[in-house]
């Protein structure tokens, strides 16, 4: 149904958690590098989200704040680090030390999770690939069991292929650099597999550097890479990426993973960090005031411009 | 042109369509007879339906002039997102959030199946016809499938010679145990003699409603088996003069398609 | 192999399709009403190329131009039509009376053909989904025999699914707004499946309506729909898609397609279409004129640009 | 800095690997040390190498500033194609096109298996690392996989506790057999003392090549099994002027990985 392509769905990030980000959820957090939604996955910290299955194609210290956090049961993903790159030091204290409590992994290579989002947004009963075999991902897996790949001959040649079946999720957030007030939303730079990771998500949030009116949409529509049809809110949220970054728009903060590599290696070390920087902060504005103008501004960076493109008027034969 | 009573029995069944769809739909609109029931829908009581194209469009907005295919550079321009095949045909229709997709059919059968393929055996054809499209795909997975075409008997053969978009098959529980998702096929099929549906267990078409002025013994007379018939068959409400000024001066004020001016060379 | 990526592959069409279009290819024609590769086609047809399999998501009359010109073996597709809509009439000469001679089909739905396309593109075994089953296009099958498709059980949830094997193809054409000289080409507007199809293909012919310095390309990766080193050829032809169209460039020339129904109802009318219109002129720039500036104008039409979008410049940290 | 012939490792370990790639090669590059080796065979023998990035990017100019990880933002500004992990994981590392695949690796074993995900038994390390990301992918899949660590003898087991990015898996025929494509797998292991790479028939790893002033002894006795050394093994040719100079001047002139620069925070 339609009814959500017309509705103004703009709503602040806590009222957006609050309503569409529940106990118990699969989430997927979209991004890529860029664009990871730190701000809405600070809310949901806040919130004291539990119980949670966070499904991301890239984990970086966003599942890690998660983990750490305790609104963690279960992790979908290729991987989770620090890009420093190093350790994920919350994350490793809950897979070797149960710290705050035990996580369960679903682990896949990003090609066969990205294919798992494929069939989940398009509901295609699975797709055989080449890759992952011989691996232990392949061998091992978690919470789905023998849902998780199927070795098979193929029928057409006989060769061994790797069936991944899809994978779908309650809700997922992602952050663009703009979407109108109906939750069109669009993205340029690297996607990852963002495209297919939100479009199997029941709710969907988004995030977005601004809103814009809907004629800016309508001027570029390749550019749409969710339908706001298919959107629950829209949560206008400046820099709501910080530390990661959004093409365009700000840098990737890289002095920030090496300070939350430090400060995080014990556990004290990590309950301050989530009390300074996430739990005593009400919302990004104040984040980003502690963050520092200085700071962003440096991150602000200059422009490269794209040239317009016609699509044409078209009203008469 | 005049806006009073009188119609055609083809604008009778594209306003009969249109009726069809609710306001809220998302709907795939194939070529020909349906892009005008999609868009008078929209014009009239559907106007926050969604149009859907197979080649990867959605638009929430009338375009400026009529499109004489779907993938007119008109439905693009100032629709709300323009990819690909998989954005519409896959992560809308394949993923069950079609809720309505209209078809025009070349004949169509006792139990809703489209044969748009071929009239005799399909390695050697009497006629040859287009072929499916993404018509197939709309049939195999849209909620409620939709089937528009001028009432011919010869159209209406009892078992199509060759099934190009699935109805429900054999009948009961054919189409599901083909592999098809339940809760999807053909809704109805409007003509220009009325409306029908399928009976919910046999899955066999009956006349539900047919037009003012056309007796049921004629319906029953134009098709290729021995019809039902619902015991409360109706009469469908005749177009209101909204519906027929919509259709004729905001829709196809050229006449594209009502007056076949697209065909004139 | 990144030779071709850096090399200028600016050719004529003449040159191109003599070079990469070969007897007895298989060869997937791009677009999706929006930008058939006319131009193009009608070279093919000029050289005489026999033998050929012609593979397209939507076969409209440059399908029926190929075929009753006797180009053509085979034809893989989802329909062949003229776009009125009404019959194609040299396939339909073809399919049932053999004239020019016997031809062979194998026919798919569009979106299982756009998912041979996707799965040939990446080189996938096969991918599973919902659509077709049940048809007669899942029970019967042309040339391709049991690697057409096959109807099996999930492994995972024991369902009745559809596989459907990729399609790969020799020689692939694309007509685009604009390209580089190296062959990164853009596209915008409705896409079909031809990003995938045209992917899936050994040699890739871009028919560009104009070639642009490759800075505009990289001012917005995003619209990059065949990367350069894909690319064997490149040829400027501008309106090298009437009678269909460009988005934003020219509108489709409805006038032409019942004008084509009209004169190829008979073999007589057919084959003096084909003459007039394709044998007995040299190349596009001759086709222009005989279409004439007046009936082009009107194609044109009126701009509606989009707004540019900033993807940064990062050179320091 | 000096531009002398005094020279790190770890930079001998980066030039080693940046000659693997040969001009014209379609490069994977993963995170860390395989971003400098990507970046220097592009700016010295490999000009018209393109970098390929599994989240979507086709490069083929040097990005302004030195990316941190790969997906920078300054790998996409002036790229020639940006989108998704179809358009790269997909088009081209899948369908066979990717000559080289640059990874960083924790542990690597006998046969070319490399482990980045678990120090122990997977279901309770001792030490757990981050995972694959796409290096599970470039392993399957790429046709010449270039494997970089530092190299320590606990990093060089028998048999790694975890596959994360199969190798040759246990020798032999045995990456075949278990599905892999072919005509993939890794093709050198580059180190802080040698080059490896990998018996035609059993795809047991043996010493190959080993930097100036290292001792054969040395590496053997640096490996978690009984190493077999080329009968012709070779002595590699140190760093040239103009290597060490791109290395350090236009690679990474500020020495965010060199020297450390990146993890100040």
């Amino acid at each position: 149904m339609s009814e959500l392509a017309f509705k103004d769905k703009v709503v602040g990030m806590k009222q957006a958690v609050e309503e569409y980000v529940h106990d118990g959820d699969t989430v997927y957090l979209a991004g890529f590098i860029q664009g990871e939604p730190f701000a809405a996955v600070h809310e949901i910290i806040r919130q004291g989200k539990k119980d949670l299955t966070i499904s991301t194609a890239a984990g970086t210290i966003l599942v890690d704040q998660l983990i750490g956090s305790g609104c963690t049961k279960r992790v979908i993903s290729s991987y989770v680090w620090n890009p420093v790159p190093t350790s994920a030091h919350a994350f490793r204290r809950a897979i070797e030390q149960d710290i705050p409590h035990h996580i369960e992994l679903e682990e896949y290579s990003l090609f066969a999770l990205s294919l798992a989002y494929f069939a989940g947004a398009l509901d295609l009963p699975y797709v055989a690939t080449k890759t992952l075999m011989g691996s232990d991902l392949a061998k091992r897996s978690g919470f789905l069991g023998d849902k998780k790949i199927s070795i098979q001959q193929s029928p057409f040649t006989g060769e061994t292929v790797c069936l991944i079946p899809p994978l779908k999720h309650d809700v997922g957030i992602i952050q663009v650099q703009r979407s109108d007030a109906q939750g069109n939303a669009q993205l340029w730079g690297v996607e990852g597999p963002t495209k297919y990771g939100i479009q199997s998500c029941s709710r969907i949030i988004v995030c977005t550097e601004e809103i814009v009116e809907q004629e800016i949409v309508r001027r570029d529509p390749a550019r749409t890479i969710v339908p706001g049809f298919k959107v629950s809110a829209v949560v206008e949220e400046p820099w709501g990426s910080h530390p990661s970054y959004v093409q365009g728009i700000y840098d990737r903060d890289w002095k920030y993973f090496p300070f939350y590599d430090e400060s995080t290696k014990t556990i004290e070390g990590f309950n301050n960090f989530v009390k300074d920087w996430i739990m005593d902060i009400r919302d990004r504005k104040e984040y980003l005031a502690k963050v520092g103008d200085e700071r962003l501004n440096k991150l602000r960076g200059s422009s490269l411009t794209s040239n317009p493109v016609d699509y044409g008027h078209y009203d008469v034969f | 042109m005049n806006h009073n009573n009188e119609y055609t029995a083809v604008e009778m069944m594209i306003i009969a369509t249109a009726r069809e769809i609710q306001d809220g739909d998302i709907v795939f609109v194939g070529t020909y007879w349906p892009i005008l029931a999609g868009l008078l829908a929209k014009r009239t009581h559907a106007p926050t339906s969604l149009i859907v194209l197979e080649g990867g469009v959605i638009r929430d907005s009338n375009p400026e002039r009529i499109p004489l295919v779907v993938s007119d550079p008109c439905m693009i321009s100032g629709s709300l997102l323009c990819g690909d095949c998989f954005d519409t045909l896959g992560m809308i229709l394949h993923a069950g959030q079609a809720d309505a997709a209209l078809l025009s059919a070349t004949t169509v059968d006792k139990y809703g199946n489209i044969n748009t393929t071929c009239v005799g055996d399909y390695s050697k054809p009497k006629t040859r016809l287009s072929g499916s499209g993404g018509a197939c795909d709309f049939g195999c997975l849209a909620n409620k499938v939709l089937i528009m075409l001028e009432h011919h008997k010869r159209r209406f053969p009892e078992r199509v010679d060759y099934v190009t978009t699935p109805g429900y098959l054999e009948g009961f529980d054919s189409r599901e145990k083909a592999g098809l998702k339940p809760n999807t096929g053909p809704s109805a099929v409007i003509t220009t003699l009325g409306l029908f549906r399928f009976e919910s267990d046999s899955k066999e078409m009956y006349l539900d409603a047919h037009y003012p002025g056309i007796d049921v013994q004629k319906v029953k007379e134009s098709m290729g088996w021995e019809l039902k018939v619902s015991p409360e068959v109706k009469i469908i409400t005749p177009p209101t003069e909204k519906e027929l000024r919509t259709l004729r001066e905001d829709v196809d004020p050229d006449g594209m398609f009502l007056r076949d001016a697209r065909t004139v060379s």
